[in-house]
Protein backbone atom coordinates (compact mmCIF):
# COMPACT_ATOMS: atom_id res chain seq x y z
CA UNK A 1 0.00 0.00 0.00
CA UNK A 2 0.98 3.49 -0.82
CA UNK A 3 -0.63 6.85 0.58
CA UNK A 4 -0.03 10.24 -0.78
CA UNK A 5 -1.64 13.46 -0.16
CA UNK A 6 -2.36 16.26 -1.37
CA UNK A 7 -4.14 19.74 -1.05
CA UNK A 8 -7.57 21.07 -2.86
CA UNK A 9 -8.69 24.12 -2.05
CA UNK A 10 -8.49 23.64 2.06
CA UNK A 11 -9.31 19.75 1.70
CA UNK A 12 -6.54 17.30 2.43
CA UNK A 13 -7.12 14.13 -0.68
CA UNK A 14 -4.94 11.31 0.31
CA UNK A 15 -4.44 9.00 -2.71
CA UNK A 16 -4.60 5.21 -1.86
CA UNK A 17 -2.50 2.72 -3.39
CA UNK A 18 -3.06 -0.91 -3.50
CA UNK A 19 -4.19 -3.16 -0.48
CA UNK A 20 -6.14 -1.90 2.46
CA UNK A 21 -5.40 -5.02 3.98
CA UNK A 22 -4.55 -6.99 7.77
CA UNK A 23 -1.17 -5.74 9.08
CA UNK A 24 0.17 -3.42 6.61
CA UNK A 25 -2.90 -1.41 4.46
CA UNK A 26 -4.83 -0.90 7.34
CA UNK A 27 -2.05 0.55 9.70
CA UNK A 28 -0.89 2.68 6.80
CA UNK A 29 -3.97 4.05 6.16
CA UNK A 30 -4.94 4.95 9.99
CA UNK A 31 -1.08 6.29 10.00
CA UNK A 32 -2.20 8.97 6.79
CA UNK A 33 -5.20 10.00 8.51
CA UNK A 34 -3.88 10.31 12.02
CA UNK A 35 -1.56 12.85 10.22
CA UNK A 36 -3.64 14.61 8.11
CA UNK A 37 -5.99 15.23 11.14
CA UNK A 38 -2.35 16.22 13.37
CA UNK A 39 -1.28 18.61 10.79
CA UNK A 40 -4.65 20.56 11.30
CA UNK A 41 -6.85 18.63 8.20
CA UNK A 42 -10.52 19.02 9.68
CA UNK A 43 -11.88 18.06 6.05
CA UNK A 44 -10.44 14.82 4.64
CA UNK A 45 -11.31 13.21 0.90
CA UNK A 46 -9.85 9.71 0.82
CA UNK A 47 -9.00 8.64 -2.94
CA UNK A 48 -9.64 4.78 -3.63
CA UNK A 49 -9.66 5.08 -7.02
CA UNK A 50 -6.04 2.99 -6.99
CA UNK A 51 -7.08 0.66 -3.97
CA UNK A 52 -7.28 -3.16 -5.13
CA UNK A 53 -8.76 -4.50 -2.35
CA UNK A 54 -9.90 -4.21 1.12
CA UNK A 55 -10.55 -6.96 4.16
CA UNK A 56 -11.86 -6.38 7.12
CA UNK A 57 -9.42 -4.59 8.92
CA UNK A 58 -9.30 -2.26 6.18
CA UNK A 59 -13.28 -1.66 6.92
CA UNK A 60 -12.27 -1.28 10.69
CA UNK A 61 -9.98 1.25 9.72
CA UNK A 62 -12.10 3.03 7.42
CA UNK A 63 -14.71 3.29 10.22
CA UNK A 64 -11.92 4.92 12.39
CA UNK A 65 -10.67 7.14 10.17
CA UNK A 66 -14.74 8.44 9.71
CA UNK A 67 -14.79 8.16 13.99
CA UNK A 68 -11.17 10.03 13.97
CA UNK A 69 -12.41 12.90 11.16
CA UNK A 70 -15.77 13.47 13.27
CA UNK A 71 -14.10 13.76 16.45
CA UNK A 72 -11.97 16.58 14.88
CA UNK A 73 -14.83 18.42 14.07
CA UNK A 74 -14.44 17.65 10.40
CA UNK A 75 -15.82 15.41 7.83
CA UNK A 76 -14.99 12.90 5.73
CA UNK A 77 -15.80 11.61 2.22
CA UNK A 78 -14.63 8.82 -0.07
CA UNK A 79 -13.82 9.33 -3.42
CA UNK A 80 -13.65 6.61 -6.58
CA UNK A 81 -14.76 3.33 -5.17
CA UNK A 82 -13.72 0.47 -7.02
CA UNK A 83 -16.87 -2.07 -7.96
CA UNK A 84 -15.33 -4.73 -5.60
CA UNK A 85 -14.80 -2.59 -2.55
CA UNK A 86 -18.27 -0.60 -3.49
CA UNK A 87 -19.62 -3.97 -3.07
CA UNK A 88 -18.25 -5.16 0.35
CA UNK A 89 -18.72 -1.65 1.81
CA UNK A 90 -22.54 -2.63 0.01
CA UNK A 91 -22.72 -6.23 1.79
CA UNK A 92 -21.20 -5.12 5.05
CA UNK A 93 -24.17 -2.05 4.98
CA UNK A 94 -21.01 0.45 5.49
CA UNK A 95 -21.90 2.18 2.17
CA UNK A 96 -24.52 3.62 4.36
CA UNK A 97 -21.96 5.34 7.19
CA UNK A 98 -19.80 6.68 4.26
CA UNK A 99 -20.79 10.32 1.76
CA UNK A 100 -18.91 8.41 -1.40
CA UNK A 101 -17.99 10.61 -4.73
CA UNK A 102 -17.34 9.77 -8.19
CA UNK A 103 -16.04 13.08 -8.92
CA UNK A 104 -13.46 14.61 -7.26
CA UNK A 105 -14.66 18.24 -8.34
CA UNK A 106 -18.09 17.39 -6.71
CA UNK A 107 -16.89 15.62 -3.28
CA UNK A 108 -14.46 19.34 -2.61
CA UNK A 109 -17.43 21.15 -3.20
CA UNK A 110 -19.60 19.06 -1.18
CA UNK A 111 -17.41 20.63 1.79
CA UNK A 112 -18.61 24.35 0.96
CA UNK B 1 -9.38 -46.25 -9.12
CA UNK B 2 -9.99 -43.12 -10.10
CA UNK B 3 -7.64 -39.90 -11.27
CA UNK B 4 -7.53 -38.20 -7.18
CA UNK B 5 -8.78 -34.88 -6.87
CA UNK B 6 -6.16 -32.15 -6.41
CA UNK B 7 -5.23 -30.43 -3.46
CA UNK B 8 -2.99 -27.66 -2.22
CA UNK B 9 -2.15 -27.75 1.30
CA UNK B 10 -0.59 -24.04 2.51
CA UNK B 11 0.88 -23.94 6.07
CA UNK B 12 2.11 -21.25 7.22
CA UNK B 13 3.45 -19.36 10.91
CA UNK B 14 1.41 -16.64 12.22
CA UNK B 15 2.32 -14.10 10.50
CA UNK B 16 0.66 -10.90 8.46
CA UNK B 17 2.26 -11.31 5.73
CA UNK B 18 1.99 -14.95 4.96
CA UNK B 19 -2.06 -14.03 4.59
CA UNK B 20 -0.96 -12.80 1.72
CA UNK B 21 0.91 -15.82 0.24
CA UNK B 22 -2.35 -17.59 1.19
CA UNK B 23 -4.15 -15.12 -0.73
CA UNK B 24 -2.46 -15.36 -4.06
CA UNK B 25 -2.12 -19.18 -3.79
CA UNK B 26 -5.76 -19.19 -3.82
CA UNK B 27 -6.61 -17.12 -6.00
CA UNK B 28 -4.49 -18.83 -8.92
CA UNK B 29 -6.44 -21.93 -7.73
CA UNK B 30 -9.75 -20.34 -8.17
CA UNK B 31 -8.46 -18.65 -11.71
CA UNK B 32 -7.27 -22.25 -13.10
CA UNK B 33 -10.84 -23.87 -12.04
CA UNK B 34 -12.36 -21.12 -13.74
CA UNK B 35 -13.76 -18.65 -11.56
CA UNK B 36 -15.12 -15.22 -13.42
CA UNK B 37 -12.59 -12.88 -11.31
CA UNK B 38 -15.29 -11.34 -9.09
CA UNK B 39 -16.31 -14.17 -7.57
CA UNK B 40 -12.79 -15.64 -7.04
CA UNK B 41 -12.19 -11.93 -4.95
CA UNK B 42 -14.91 -12.80 -2.76
CA UNK B 43 -13.89 -16.03 -1.98
CA UNK B 44 -10.41 -15.38 -1.82
CA UNK B 45 -11.88 -12.45 0.79
CA UNK B 46 -13.51 -15.06 2.69
CA UNK B 47 -10.33 -17.09 2.71
CA UNK B 48 -8.53 -14.27 3.61
CA UNK B 49 -10.60 -13.36 7.00
CA UNK B 50 -10.48 -17.25 7.88
CA UNK B 51 -7.05 -17.01 7.63
CA UNK B 52 -6.69 -13.87 9.85
CA UNK B 53 -8.98 -15.21 12.46
CA UNK B 54 -6.77 -17.88 12.34
CA UNK B 55 -3.57 -16.16 12.62
CA UNK B 56 -4.93 -13.18 14.58
CA UNK B 57 -7.79 -15.31 17.54
CA UNK B 58 -6.67 -18.72 16.93
CA UNK B 59 -3.31 -18.14 17.38
CA UNK B 60 -2.71 -14.85 19.05
CA UNK B 61 0.39 -14.19 16.73
CA UNK B 62 2.43 -16.44 18.32
CA UNK B 63 5.06 -17.02 16.14
CA UNK B 64 5.92 -20.60 16.59
CA UNK B 65 2.16 -21.38 15.99
CA UNK B 66 0.86 -22.73 12.68
CA UNK B 67 -1.93 -22.09 10.46
CA UNK B 68 -2.90 -24.45 7.58
CA UNK B 69 -5.09 -24.05 4.66
CA UNK B 70 -6.19 -26.53 2.23
CA UNK B 71 -8.00 -26.25 -0.91
CA UNK B 72 -9.32 -29.77 -2.05
CA UNK B 73 -10.36 -29.53 -5.58
CA UNK B 74 -13.61 -32.05 -5.77
CA UNK B 75 -15.73 -33.11 -9.14
CA UNK B 76 -18.49 -30.09 -7.91
CA UNK B 77 -17.06 -28.09 -5.72
CA UNK B 78 -13.79 -26.25 -3.86
CA UNK B 79 -13.66 -27.34 -0.32
CA UNK B 80 -11.15 -24.71 2.14
CA UNK B 81 -10.09 -25.61 5.55
CA UNK B 82 -8.48 -23.28 7.79
CA UNK B 83 -7.07 -24.62 10.49
CA UNK B 84 -5.36 -23.16 13.91
CA UNK B 85 -3.78 -23.91 17.42
CA UNK B 86 -6.24 -21.97 19.62
CA UNK B 87 -8.73 -22.78 21.78
CA UNK B 88 -11.69 -22.41 19.65
CA UNK B 89 -14.68 -20.21 20.11
CA UNK B 90 -18.63 -20.17 20.00
CA UNK B 91 -19.86 -19.39 16.05
CA UNK B 92 -23.02 -18.71 17.54
CA UNK B 93 -22.06 -15.92 20.14
CA UNK B 94 -20.99 -13.78 17.28
CA UNK B 95 -22.72 -10.68 17.04
CA UNK B 96 -24.69 -9.67 14.18
CA UNK B 97 -22.34 -6.78 12.27
CA UNK B 98 -25.54 -5.39 10.67
CA UNK B 99 -27.30 -4.66 13.33
CA UNK B 100 -27.58 -1.10 14.61
CA UNK B 101 -25.74 -0.89 17.84
CA UNK B 102 -23.07 -2.97 15.69
CA UNK B 103 -22.59 -1.28 12.57
CA UNK B 104 -20.02 1.78 13.93
CA UNK B 105 -17.84 -0.98 15.09
CA UNK B 106 -14.23 -1.51 13.71
CA UNK B 107 -14.12 -5.59 14.24
CA UNK B 108 -16.85 -7.99 13.70
CA UNK B 109 -17.17 -8.27 9.98
CA UNK B 110 -15.26 -11.54 8.90
CA UNK B 111 -17.47 -14.17 9.73
CA UNK B 112 -20.03 -12.38 8.43
CA UNK B 113 -18.09 -11.60 4.94
CA UNK B 114 -16.89 -15.65 4.42
CA UNK B 115 -20.86 -16.49 5.02
CA UNK B 116 -22.20 -13.98 2.32
CA UNK B 117 -19.30 -15.53 0.10
CA UNK B 118 -19.14 -19.11 -0.22
CA UNK B 119 -21.83 -21.68 -0.61
CA UNK B 120 -21.25 -22.96 2.98
CA UNK B 121 -19.63 -22.80 6.26
CA UNK B 122 -18.64 -25.47 9.27
CA UNK B 123 -17.18 -25.02 12.20
CA UNK B 124 -15.07 -27.51 13.52
CA UNK B 125 -13.38 -27.80 16.72
CA UNK B 126 -10.39 -30.94 17.34
CA UNK B 127 -9.94 -32.30 20.68
CA UNK B 128 -7.56 -29.86 22.04
CA UNK B 129 -10.00 -27.08 21.23
CA UNK B 130 -8.28 -26.12 17.68
CA UNK B 131 -10.84 -24.26 15.47
CA UNK B 132 -11.29 -25.98 11.91
CA UNK B 133 -13.15 -23.38 9.57
CA UNK B 134 -14.56 -25.44 6.51
CA UNK B 135 -15.62 -23.36 3.42
CA UNK B 136 -17.30 -24.79 0.19
CA UNK B 137 -17.88 -22.85 -2.94
CA UNK B 138 -19.49 -24.39 -6.27
CA UNK B 139 -17.19 -25.01 -9.50
CA UNK B 140 -18.33 -23.15 -12.30
CA UNK B 141 -19.53 -25.31 -15.19
CA UNK B 142 -17.28 -26.26 -17.24
CA UNK B 143 -14.79 -26.88 -14.81
CA UNK B 144 -11.59 -26.80 -17.24
CA UNK B 145 -8.33 -24.98 -16.94
CA UNK B 146 -8.05 -21.66 -18.22
CA UNK B 147 -6.24 -22.74 -21.19
CA UNK B 148 -9.04 -24.76 -22.56
CA UNK B 149 -10.55 -22.41 -24.82
CA UNK B 150 -9.78 -23.58 -28.82
CA UNK B 151 -11.02 -22.27 -32.38
CA UNK B 152 -9.34 -23.90 -35.22
CA UNK B 153 -10.22 -22.43 -38.34
CA UNK B 154 -8.83 -23.52 -41.79
CA UNK C 1 11.56 -21.82 18.86
CA UNK C 2 11.26 -19.41 14.99
CA UNK C 3 8.26 -19.16 13.12
CA UNK C 4 7.81 -22.39 10.98
CA UNK C 5 9.07 -21.04 7.07
CA UNK C 6 5.53 -21.27 5.27
CA UNK C 7 5.51 -24.25 2.65
CA UNK C 8 3.17 -24.90 0.01
CA UNK C 9 2.22 -28.68 -0.94
CA UNK C 10 0.02 -29.22 -3.94
CA UNK C 11 -0.89 -32.96 -4.60
CA UNK C 12 -2.02 -34.12 -8.68
CA UNK C 13 -3.13 -37.01 -10.09
CA UNK C 14 -1.14 -37.22 -13.31
CA UNK C 15 -2.84 -35.85 -15.80
CA UNK C 16 -1.43 -32.99 -17.81
CA UNK C 17 -4.17 -30.42 -16.88
CA UNK C 18 -2.61 -30.58 -13.63
CA UNK C 19 0.66 -28.90 -14.75
CA UNK C 20 -0.84 -25.84 -15.17
CA UNK C 21 -2.50 -25.79 -11.69
CA UNK C 22 0.81 -26.19 -10.24
CA UNK C 23 2.53 -23.85 -12.91
CA UNK C 24 -0.10 -21.02 -11.57
CA UNK C 25 -0.18 -21.46 -7.77
CA UNK C 26 4.14 -21.74 -8.29
CA UNK C 27 4.18 -18.27 -9.73
CA UNK C 28 1.48 -17.16 -7.21
CA UNK C 29 4.65 -18.06 -4.65
CA UNK C 30 7.44 -16.22 -7.02
CA UNK C 31 4.75 -13.34 -7.24
CA UNK C 32 4.56 -12.77 -3.20
CA UNK C 33 8.55 -13.36 -2.56
CA UNK C 34 9.14 -10.31 -5.29
CA UNK C 35 10.74 -12.90 -8.04
CA UNK C 36 10.64 -9.93 -11.44
CA UNK C 37 7.97 -11.60 -13.74
CA UNK C 38 11.17 -12.65 -16.64
CA UNK C 39 13.12 -14.84 -13.26
CA UNK C 40 9.86 -16.40 -12.09
CA UNK C 41 8.80 -17.46 -15.76
CA UNK C 42 12.25 -19.01 -16.13
CA UNK C 43 11.73 -20.71 -12.77
CA UNK C 44 8.22 -21.69 -13.41
CA UNK C 45 9.42 -23.66 -16.40
CA UNK C 46 11.97 -25.63 -15.05
CA UNK C 47 9.09 -26.63 -12.30
CA UNK C 48 6.84 -27.40 -15.21
CA UNK C 49 9.49 -29.59 -16.49
CA UNK C 50 10.00 -31.37 -13.50
CA UNK C 51 6.17 -31.69 -13.49
CA UNK C 52 5.74 -32.97 -16.94
CA UNK C 53 8.48 -35.72 -16.41
CA UNK C 54 6.84 -36.64 -12.95
CA UNK C 55 3.51 -37.24 -14.60
CA UNK C 56 4.72 -38.34 -18.05
CA UNK C 57 7.82 -40.15 -17.60
CA UNK C 58 7.35 -40.90 -14.06
CA UNK C 59 3.73 -41.79 -13.18
CA UNK C 60 3.21 -42.62 -17.00
CA UNK C 61 0.12 -40.75 -17.22
CA UNK C 62 -1.14 -43.42 -14.66
CA UNK C 63 -4.45 -41.78 -13.38
CA UNK C 64 -4.46 -43.19 -10.09
CA UNK C 65 -0.06 -42.16 -9.46
CA UNK C 66 0.31 -39.32 -8.16
CA UNK C 67 2.78 -36.07 -8.23
CA UNK C 68 3.32 -33.97 -5.60
CA UNK C 69 5.32 -30.75 -5.37
CA UNK C 70 6.79 -29.28 -2.75
CA UNK C 71 7.45 -25.04 -2.30
CA UNK C 72 9.39 -24.61 0.56
CA UNK C 73 10.23 -20.99 1.20
CA UNK C 74 13.72 -20.80 3.17
CA UNK C 75 15.66 -17.55 4.64
CA UNK C 76 17.23 -17.45 1.49
CA UNK C 77 16.40 -19.94 -0.93
CA UNK C 78 13.30 -21.21 -2.51
CA UNK C 79 12.94 -25.18 -2.28
CA UNK C 80 10.91 -27.27 -4.84
CA UNK C 81 10.48 -31.17 -4.80
CA UNK C 82 8.57 -32.76 -7.21
CA UNK C 83 8.02 -36.45 -6.34
CA UNK C 84 6.68 -39.47 -8.33
CA UNK C 85 5.76 -43.15 -8.09
CA UNK C 86 7.72 -44.29 -11.05
CA UNK C 87 10.67 -46.26 -11.43
CA UNK C 88 13.11 -43.61 -11.27
CA UNK C 89 16.28 -43.17 -13.91
CA UNK C 90 19.90 -42.39 -14.43
CA UNK C 91 20.12 -38.50 -14.83
CA UNK C 92 23.63 -38.89 -16.03
CA UNK C 93 22.55 -41.01 -19.27
CA UNK C 94 20.54 -37.99 -20.22
CA UNK C 95 21.96 -36.62 -23.56
CA UNK C 96 22.66 -33.49 -23.78
CA UNK C 97 20.11 -31.31 -26.27
CA UNK C 98 22.89 -29.14 -27.52
CA UNK C 99 25.00 -31.66 -29.63
CA UNK C 100 24.34 -31.35 -33.26
CA UNK C 101 22.89 -34.87 -33.52
CA UNK C 102 20.24 -33.32 -31.00
CA UNK C 103 19.48 -30.51 -31.99
CA UNK C 104 16.41 -31.43 -34.41
CA UNK C 105 14.75 -34.14 -31.82
CA UNK C 106 11.87 -32.96 -30.59
CA UNK C 107 12.42 -34.28 -27.27
CA UNK C 108 15.04 -34.11 -24.67
CA UNK C 109 14.52 -30.23 -23.83
CA UNK C 110 13.35 -30.90 -19.97
CA UNK C 111 16.24 -31.13 -17.60
CA UNK C 112 18.51 -29.10 -19.55
CA UNK C 113 16.02 -25.87 -18.62
CA UNK C 114 16.08 -27.16 -15.50
CA UNK C 115 19.50 -27.06 -15.04
CA UNK C 116 19.68 -23.40 -17.19
CA UNK C 117 16.81 -21.90 -14.97
CA UNK C 118 17.41 -22.89 -11.05
CA UNK C 119 20.72 -22.59 -8.66
CA UNK C 120 21.00 -25.57 -7.84
CA UNK C 121 19.10 -29.56 -8.88
CA UNK C 122 19.77 -33.01 -7.18
CA UNK C 123 17.50 -36.17 -8.06
CA UNK C 124 16.79 -38.61 -5.43
CA UNK C 125 15.69 -41.70 -6.01
CA UNK C 126 13.80 -43.34 -2.84
CA UNK C 127 13.09 -46.75 -1.55
CA UNK C 128 10.88 -48.00 -4.37
CA UNK C 129 12.69 -46.38 -7.02
CA UNK C 130 10.53 -43.42 -7.67
CA UNK C 131 12.35 -40.16 -8.40
CA UNK C 132 12.30 -36.90 -6.18
CA UNK C 133 13.41 -33.83 -8.00
CA UNK C 134 14.91 -30.85 -5.63
CA UNK C 135 15.32 -27.50 -7.34
CA UNK C 136 16.46 -24.47 -4.97
CA UNK C 137 16.29 -21.03 -6.31
CA UNK C 138 17.75 -17.91 -4.00
CA UNK C 139 14.86 -15.52 -3.02
CA UNK C 140 15.55 -12.23 -4.26
CA UNK C 141 16.51 -9.44 -2.33
CA UNK C 142 14.60 -7.95 -0.08
CA UNK C 143 12.69 -10.74 0.50
CA UNK C 144 9.74 -8.49 1.36
CA UNK C 145 6.13 -9.84 0.28
CA UNK C 146 4.80 -7.54 -3.23
CA UNK C 147 2.55 -5.13 -1.55
CA UNK C 148 5.29 -4.22 0.69
CA UNK C 149 6.06 -0.69 -1.24
CA UNK C 150 5.49 2.54 1.08
CA UNK C 151 5.61 6.08 0.71
CA UNK C 152 3.84 8.49 3.02
CA UNK C 153 4.12 12.30 2.12
CA UNK C 154 2.08 14.87 4.36
CA UNK D 1 -4.69 -21.93 -26.94
CA UNK D 2 -6.25 -20.98 -29.91
CA UNK D 3 -5.01 -21.01 -33.37
CA UNK D 4 -6.45 -19.39 -36.63
CA UNK D 5 -5.23 -19.36 -40.14
CA UNK D 6 -5.48 -16.74 -42.73
CA UNK D 7 -3.64 -16.24 -46.15
CA UNK D 8 -1.82 -13.34 -47.88
CA UNK D 9 -0.11 -14.08 -51.00
CA UNK D 10 -0.26 -17.57 -51.18
CA UNK D 11 1.63 -17.88 -48.15
CA UNK D 12 -0.11 -19.46 -44.96
CA UNK D 13 -0.07 -17.54 -41.57
CA UNK D 14 -1.32 -19.51 -38.39
CA UNK D 15 -1.66 -17.08 -35.59
CA UNK D 16 -0.80 -18.31 -31.79
CA UNK D 17 -2.83 -17.38 -29.14
CA UNK D 18 -2.11 -18.36 -25.69
CA UNK D 19 -0.17 -21.27 -24.43
CA UNK D 20 1.71 -23.74 -26.42
CA UNK D 21 2.38 -26.59 -23.58
CA UNK D 22 2.41 -29.96 -22.91
CA UNK D 23 -1.17 -31.57 -23.41
CA UNK D 24 -3.35 -29.17 -25.15
CA UNK D 25 -1.53 -26.35 -27.09
CA UNK D 26 1.28 -28.47 -28.11
CA UNK D 27 -1.33 -30.58 -30.22
CA UNK D 28 -3.19 -27.39 -31.34
CA UNK D 29 0.07 -26.42 -32.88
CA UNK D 30 0.49 -30.14 -34.47
CA UNK D 31 -3.13 -30.47 -35.66
CA UNK D 32 -3.17 -26.87 -37.54
CA UNK D 33 0.12 -26.97 -39.65
CA UNK D 34 -1.00 -30.63 -40.04
CA UNK D 35 -4.34 -29.29 -41.45
CA UNK D 36 -2.56 -26.52 -43.52
CA UNK D 37 0.03 -29.02 -45.13
CA UNK D 38 -2.88 -31.16 -45.80
CA UNK D 39 -4.63 -28.57 -47.26
CA UNK D 40 -2.33 -27.93 -49.78
CA UNK D 41 -0.61 -25.12 -48.17
CA UNK D 42 3.65 -25.40 -48.27
CA UNK D 43 4.83 -22.05 -46.66
CA UNK D 44 3.79 -21.38 -43.54
CA UNK D 45 4.47 -18.39 -41.32
CA UNK D 46 3.28 -19.07 -37.35
CA UNK D 47 2.65 -15.85 -36.12
CA UNK D 48 3.38 -15.89 -32.48
CA UNK D 49 2.67 -12.54 -31.44
CA UNK D 50 -0.22 -13.47 -28.61
CA UNK D 51 1.81 -16.39 -27.48
CA UNK D 52 2.15 -16.67 -23.65
CA UNK D 53 4.53 -19.29 -23.10
CA UNK D 54 6.54 -22.36 -24.31
CA UNK D 55 7.57 -25.07 -22.68
CA UNK D 56 10.05 -28.19 -24.35
CA UNK D 57 6.65 -29.96 -25.65
CA UNK D 58 6.03 -26.82 -27.43
CA UNK D 59 9.30 -26.40 -28.19
CA UNK D 60 9.62 -30.65 -30.12
CA UNK D 61 6.31 -30.11 -32.05
CA UNK D 62 7.64 -26.26 -33.25
CA UNK D 63 10.48 -28.34 -34.40
CA UNK D 64 8.00 -31.23 -35.82
CA UNK D 65 6.26 -28.49 -37.86
CA UNK D 66 9.70 -27.12 -39.08
CA UNK D 67 10.30 -30.95 -40.23
CA UNK D 68 7.11 -31.66 -41.96
CA UNK D 69 6.44 -28.99 -43.78
CA UNK D 70 10.09 -29.19 -45.03
CA UNK D 71 9.76 -32.81 -46.31
CA UNK D 72 6.67 -31.59 -48.28
CA UNK D 73 8.51 -29.44 -49.77
CA UNK D 74 7.73 -25.84 -48.32
CA UNK D 75 9.41 -23.66 -45.89
CA UNK D 76 8.48 -22.81 -42.24
CA UNK D 77 9.05 -18.75 -40.72
CA UNK D 78 8.83 -17.81 -37.31
CA UNK D 79 7.00 -14.72 -36.88
CA UNK D 80 6.85 -11.94 -33.46
CA UNK D 81 8.26 -14.07 -30.83
CA UNK D 82 7.75 -12.82 -27.49
CA UNK D 83 10.65 -12.01 -25.61
CA UNK D 84 10.62 -15.03 -23.15
CA UNK D 85 9.90 -17.76 -26.26
CA UNK D 86 12.94 -15.52 -27.59
CA UNK D 87 14.80 -16.87 -24.98
CA UNK D 88 13.86 -20.67 -24.36
CA UNK D 89 14.60 -20.64 -27.90
CA UNK D 90 17.85 -19.00 -27.63
CA UNK D 91 19.01 -21.30 -24.46
CA UNK D 92 17.90 -24.52 -25.87
CA UNK D 93 20.26 -23.06 -29.56
CA UNK D 94 16.59 -23.96 -31.15
CA UNK D 95 16.86 -20.28 -32.60
CA UNK D 96 19.66 -21.26 -34.92
CA UNK D 97 17.21 -23.83 -36.81
CA UNK D 98 14.28 -21.39 -37.54
CA UNK D 99 14.18 -18.07 -39.53
CA UNK D 100 12.62 -15.75 -37.28
CA UNK D 101 11.02 -12.46 -38.91
CA UNK D 102 9.59 -9.35 -36.69
CA UNK D 103 7.68 -8.00 -39.47
CA UNK D 104 4.97 -9.79 -41.51
CA UNK D 105 5.42 -8.15 -44.54
CA UNK D 106 9.16 -9.07 -44.42
CA UNK D 107 8.09 -12.42 -43.54
CA UNK D 108 5.81 -13.05 -46.46
CA UNK D 109 8.32 -10.97 -48.80
CA UNK D 110 11.46 -14.09 -47.52
CA UNK D 111 9.17 -17.02 -49.66
CA UNK D 112 9.73 -15.05 -52.98
N1 LIG E 1 -10.07 -19.11 14.65
C1 LIG E 1 -10.58 -18.49 15.72
N2 LIG E 1 -10.14 -18.79 16.97
C2 LIG E 1 -10.64 -18.16 18.04
N3 LIG E 1 -11.61 -17.23 17.99
C3 LIG E 1 -12.09 -16.88 16.79
C4 LIG E 1 -11.62 -17.49 15.60
N4 LIG E 1 -12.31 -16.97 14.55
C5 LIG E 1 -13.15 -16.07 15.06
N5 LIG E 1 -13.04 -15.99 16.42
C6 LIG E 1 -13.84 -15.16 17.33
O1 LIG E 1 -14.98 -14.69 16.62
C7 LIG E 1 -15.02 -13.26 16.63
C8 LIG E 1 -15.64 -12.74 15.35
O2 LIG E 1 -14.79 -12.97 14.26
P1 LIG E 1 -14.96 -12.11 12.94
O3 LIG E 1 -16.37 -12.12 12.54
O4 LIG E 1 -13.99 -12.64 11.93
O5 LIG E 1 -14.57 -10.63 13.34
P2 LIG E 1 -13.21 -10.01 13.91
O6 LIG E 1 -12.10 -10.98 13.56
O7 LIG E 1 -13.10 -8.70 13.22
O8 LIG E 1 -13.41 -9.88 15.39
C9 LIG E 1 -13.59 -12.84 16.86
O9 LIG E 1 -13.50 -11.58 17.44
C10 LIG E 1 -13.08 -13.93 17.77
O10 LIG E 1 -13.44 -13.68 19.10
N1 LIG F 1 10.58 -38.41 -13.27
C1 LIG F 1 11.13 -39.24 -14.18
N2 LIG F 1 10.91 -40.57 -14.12
C2 LIG F 1 11.45 -41.40 -15.03
N3 LIG F 1 12.21 -40.98 -16.06
C3 LIG F 1 12.47 -39.66 -16.18
C4 LIG F 1 11.94 -38.74 -15.25
N4 LIG F 1 12.37 -37.49 -15.61
C5 LIG F 1 13.11 -37.65 -16.71
N5 LIG F 1 13.20 -38.96 -17.06
C6 LIG F 1 13.96 -39.52 -18.20
O1 LIG F 1 14.89 -38.57 -18.64
C7 LIG F 1 14.68 -38.27 -20.02
C8 LIG F 1 15.02 -36.81 -20.32
O2 LIG F 1 14.07 -35.97 -19.72
P1 LIG F 1 13.90 -34.48 -20.26
O3 LIG F 1 15.25 -33.85 -20.37
O4 LIG F 1 12.91 -33.80 -19.39
O5 LIG F 1 13.36 -34.63 -21.75
P2 LIG F 1 11.98 -35.28 -22.28
O6 LIG F 1 11.03 -35.33 -21.14
O7 LIG F 1 11.57 -34.37 -23.37
O8 LIG F 1 12.37 -36.65 -22.79
C9 LIG F 1 13.24 -38.64 -20.28
O9 LIG F 1 13.02 -38.96 -21.64
C10 LIG F 1 13.06 -39.85 -19.38
O10 LIG F 1 13.55 -41.01 -19.99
Amino acid sequence: MKTSVRNREGITIIDLQGKITIGEGDVMLRDAVHEAVAAGSSNIVLNMKKTSKMDSSGMGELIAAHEKVKASGGMLRLLNLPENILNVLGVTQLITVFDVFDDEDEAIASFK
Amino acid sequence: MTTPEPTIHVRIGSRFEDIELVDLVAAAALTHLGFEEEVADKVCLAIREAVANAVQHGNRLEPDKITQVVLAIGKEDLEIEIKDEGGGFDPESVPNPLAAENLLKPTGRGIFLMRRFVDAIDFEFDDSGATVVKLRKRIPEPPKPSNSESEVEI
